[in-house]
């Protein structure tokens, strides 16, 4: 058994898709925590953007539960309108964003509206948010998900926030100028998109996971990239860190 | 000089009406006007439409307790807890009856609101585009650019009737500070035909008007200022209190079922008669945990002549 | 941390082309950058389309310099004297030669700021139905509302290649304090691909976060912060120093003709080497009459935790 | 010889037609002393919105040469973006709003941006401003003017801000909403417009005017009001909160 938890590596895995000196799009959860590890390890001059307004440098030490958490909002390098920093969305000036999501399919498109006839939905989910407007128009995206065939079928029931769409060309034919996704980084591996087709594929697999494991808990014939290789296991100080900021085990326990 | 000040009973009985649309929440996550949301239930209002982009728990209370018949929102459920037991009920069982929903995004409710602000009929954004939002929610329509034929999505106008808004300070006359994470507080006090402020504090005219840049919208919109401290508990209010989250994990708890929400609706809304005995019920010691220990005050402008 | 502060002379030299799109005003009568105006027309850039709403006598200097080839303004002139000669001038006889004027109303010219920001191709407005407008400016197009077929003006995006701003204070990576009345400088600063900041103070990074909602622009945008004190003289700074309505009755009587105002140009342009010395000419006691007589201190606020 | 100037009395007559409460879009020079003398006696409550941002219900004691000088942002009841008071303005939200301008013609359409063709203009004017705005949504607008031939001619050369344009339901069919013209004020009379027609019409004539004097500084045949009647001259106190406004005379005088 690895010293760590799947939520960790996930976190973990997130935080090295940040380079440093970006803009990134920041949701809630994991990616907030993904976003604090990157500005504390590799990219101390990313700058995280938060739909409610906020363009934060300084890290917090608090874990948040929400991104209008008063810690997040004193020290904050901009607290503007929701419409600013979405401005800044649409008009391309966000490298990378993160989104949550109930489901991701082959072609990276996530729902997080309903599971099921959207006029009748066996579950009706929390919608948007950001989600959409962070998939169709940041430079590239994420989406972090738990690895199973329900969460990963071969479409989507619902697109909330478009991924490759049908593949290949899709998104340019639609309209989209935003990059869409380059990695989903689920409790079993990474994902990336083949640059053609922009099909998904298997690019890492987290460490004590088997290949078999992650072709039956995927909803689609899953390709594997040329290049698979392992995902590194989280270093000690990423791990420390975490766990420094999610001290209860909140999200990642 | 007009005195808008009035109880929040008061606010809520003569400016918000069956029927009416409503928004709350204009701040996302925080500043989230519970105490004016609580009176809307406790008043049994009907058949409104709620519009908020995160209404975190305040939608749900609303949607179970039979207030809310149409939702325009980006994000609905519990933020720090995840879905909405009962608005889940309502969109999938219709508990306690069905809801009507129609999706956005944040970018799209922010420009809807924008465009309702403005008066013209519609904002294009590529915000839609590919997804299934055009479909579940056909007023966000898909049109040609006039100007070079690219695929657009035209957000139609949102015109509240009423924007209720929780603030940190305002005056009898209906000026405003408010600070923090302010969301879509902007358009949606312009987007709205009239404004209802619920206040922490309210204080003279000459503290509001010492930093006009601050205030938040044109008063001659704001029709009642509502004295109601602790009004956006269980949500943080900046520089006064900080956010419950064990509020919303217990109410998350208490509103799997009917039945435990109902109990819950009784005790922390139905039985109380207003914000005071909430803030009283929650109880000295759990309030004084919420509140300040380090202050961090903005460094101040001279606006002098 | 990316320190980005340099002289005016530098930023001016790196990040303003000839060519190139300037975006200055954008807080209408008061905040004008006069400085960064003067740094332009002493290193002579030619060709630059200028954008603003309302430019008071900065776009007049800078048109008779000939450093002007476009403007897209809604109002151009000397704002307490009336007309603006050299703007006349060029306007009516090519002197110092032609200038492509696109006219905008104020609501126009900020839509289209606001298109810009959120890269959007156009905002539809019912600004300039039934006026010459869209005649004497082709960008400004009649279309049909996608809703309802009803007549609106489609004004396209505006994307200046660089916007600069004058502030009260900033830091040395970018972020800014601004008060007072502030025009288009939010839309000008977000429709921009970079902004160069002039401030009258430059202070540490903790004196600007410790009041995130006073920030006007994301710092990332931010290519230079130069310190250049009284740099939007004779245009008012709140809180710093009034208009100096002689000096605008001054330059109008001495930009009467083209030799006054090439005399003009070298007395208060030219000659100078920069904003210190433009300072240091108008004199301690002239100086001294437009600081401030009468403080009016913002009520603080707490962003505490 | 009566004892005030005709800018003296434009400034009055314009001050009477603002309305107690009303929300006002106030311009420069003239109107902003109309605003603050209506403030100051019969309109104690008339809320002014500067298109810079600003709204004001404190009046001001000093003469401001724009409408940024600092005593006019200092005590504000909002200090915000030109886009946030324009919305409320094309919104509809402000009665009245006042403009100046070069040319005022039979319909009351408003030049300030040209002289002679637009592509090769005898004089280049300011152009709108917000004039163009006000004229277009406001509840209904107000110019001031000095009358003139030159002034007033049949149809300004080049509309900057739309009256009537050519009279009937002509701002309905063009797509307006706002009211349009209810007056114009110049130094020889008020202006009205018929209900039916939006013809401008002679409303009243300043003191000592005489009807043939108005009609020949008028560049078309201008009908007369059947309520036709003198302007009311100055109070006493309203010539007083004028002059101590303009204390050096620089617009009134």
């Amino acid at each position: 058994m690895p010293d760590y938890t799947p939520q960790e590596l996930m976190v973990i895995a997130a935080a090295r898709e940040v380079r440093d000196g970006e803009v990134v799009f920041v949701g809630m959860r994991l990616p907030l925590l993904a976003f604090a590890l990157a500005k504390r390890t590799h990219a101390p001059n990313a700058a995280g953007l938060f739909e409610n307004g906020i363009l934060r440098d300084r890290p917090i030490d608090e874990l948040l539960m929400t991104m209008s958490d008063p810690p997040n909002v004193s020290g904050a390098s901009w607290c503007t309108s929701l419409l600013n920093v979405m401005a800044l969305l649409h008009r391309g000036s966000a490298d990378l964003g993160f989104i949550g999501g109930a489901e991701v399919d082959r072609f990276g498109n996530v729902n997080s509206s309903y599971v099921g006839n959207s006029r009748a939905p066996r579950v009706k989910l929390p919608g948007s948010g950001g989600a959409c407007d962070i998939a169709s128009h940041a430079g590239r995206f994420i989406a972090i998900i738990e690895h199973d065939r329900r969460r990963l079928p071969e479409r989507v029931s619902y697109v909330t926030s478009p991924g490759y769409g049908s593949g290949g060309d899709w998104r340019r034919r639609v309209g989209l100028r935003g990059g869409g996704p380059s990695a989903v980084i689920t409790t079993l591996g990474v994902l990336g998109f083949d640059a053609e087709t922009k099909e998904a594929e298997l690019r890492s697999i987290h460490p004590g996971v088997a290949l078999d494991d992650v072709r039956a808990n995927t909803g689609w014939p899953l390709r594997v990239s040329g290049s698979l290789a392992p995902t590194p296991p989280p270093a000690r100080d990423e791990l420390e860190i975490v766990r420094a900021l999610d001290k209860d085990g909140i999200w990642t326990r | 000089m007009v005195d808008k000040r009035m109880s929040l009973r008061e606010a809520i009985a003569r400016f918000v009406s069956d029927g009416d649309t409503v928004a709350m929440g204009a701040a996302l996550e925080g500043l989230i006007p519970f105490a004016a949301g609580h009176e809307l239930i406790r008043q049994r209002r009907r058949g409104l439409t709620f519009i908020g982009p995160i209404s975190d728990a305040l939608l749900d209370q609303l949607v179970g307790a039979g207030c809310v018949s149409k939702v325009v929102v980006a994000w609905a459920g519990n933020v720090s807890e995840g879905l909405g037991h009962n608005y889940r009920r309502a969109a999938e069982a219709g508990i306690p009856h069905r809801i009507q929903i129609e999706d956005h995004t944040n970018l799209t409710l922010a420009l809807g609101l924008l465009a309702g602000a403005l008066g013209v009929p519609y904002i294009p954004s590529r915000s839609g585009l590919g997804s299934d939002l055009p479909a579940s929610n056909p007023t966000l329509r898909v049109i040609a650019s006039p100007l070079d034929g690219q695929p657009l999505i035209a957000v139609p106008a949102i015109q509240p009737d009423v924007a209720v808004l929780h603030v940190q300070r305002a005056d009898a006359e209906g000026r405003a500070h408010c600070w923090g994470a302010l969301g879509v507080t902007n358009e949606a006090g312009l987007a709205s035909r009239r404004i209802i402020l619920t206040a922490e504090e309210i204080v003279p005219g000459d503290v509001i008007l010492s930093d006009p840049n601050r205030i938040i919208a044109p008063h001659f919109k704001v029709v009642a200022v509502a004295h109601a401290p602790g009004g956006a508990h269980p949500s943080p209010a900046q520089g006064y209190y900080g956010r419950d989250h064990a509020f919303f994990g217990e109410y998350h708890r208490r509103s799997r079922t009917p039945d435990d929400f109902a109990a819950w609706l009784d005790e922390w809304v139905l039985r109380l008669p207003d914000r005071a005995a909430y803030v009283e019920r929650l109880g000295a010691e759990r309030w004084q945990s919420l509140t300040l220990r380090d202050h961090r005050f903005a460094a101040t402008v001279d606006y002098g002549l």
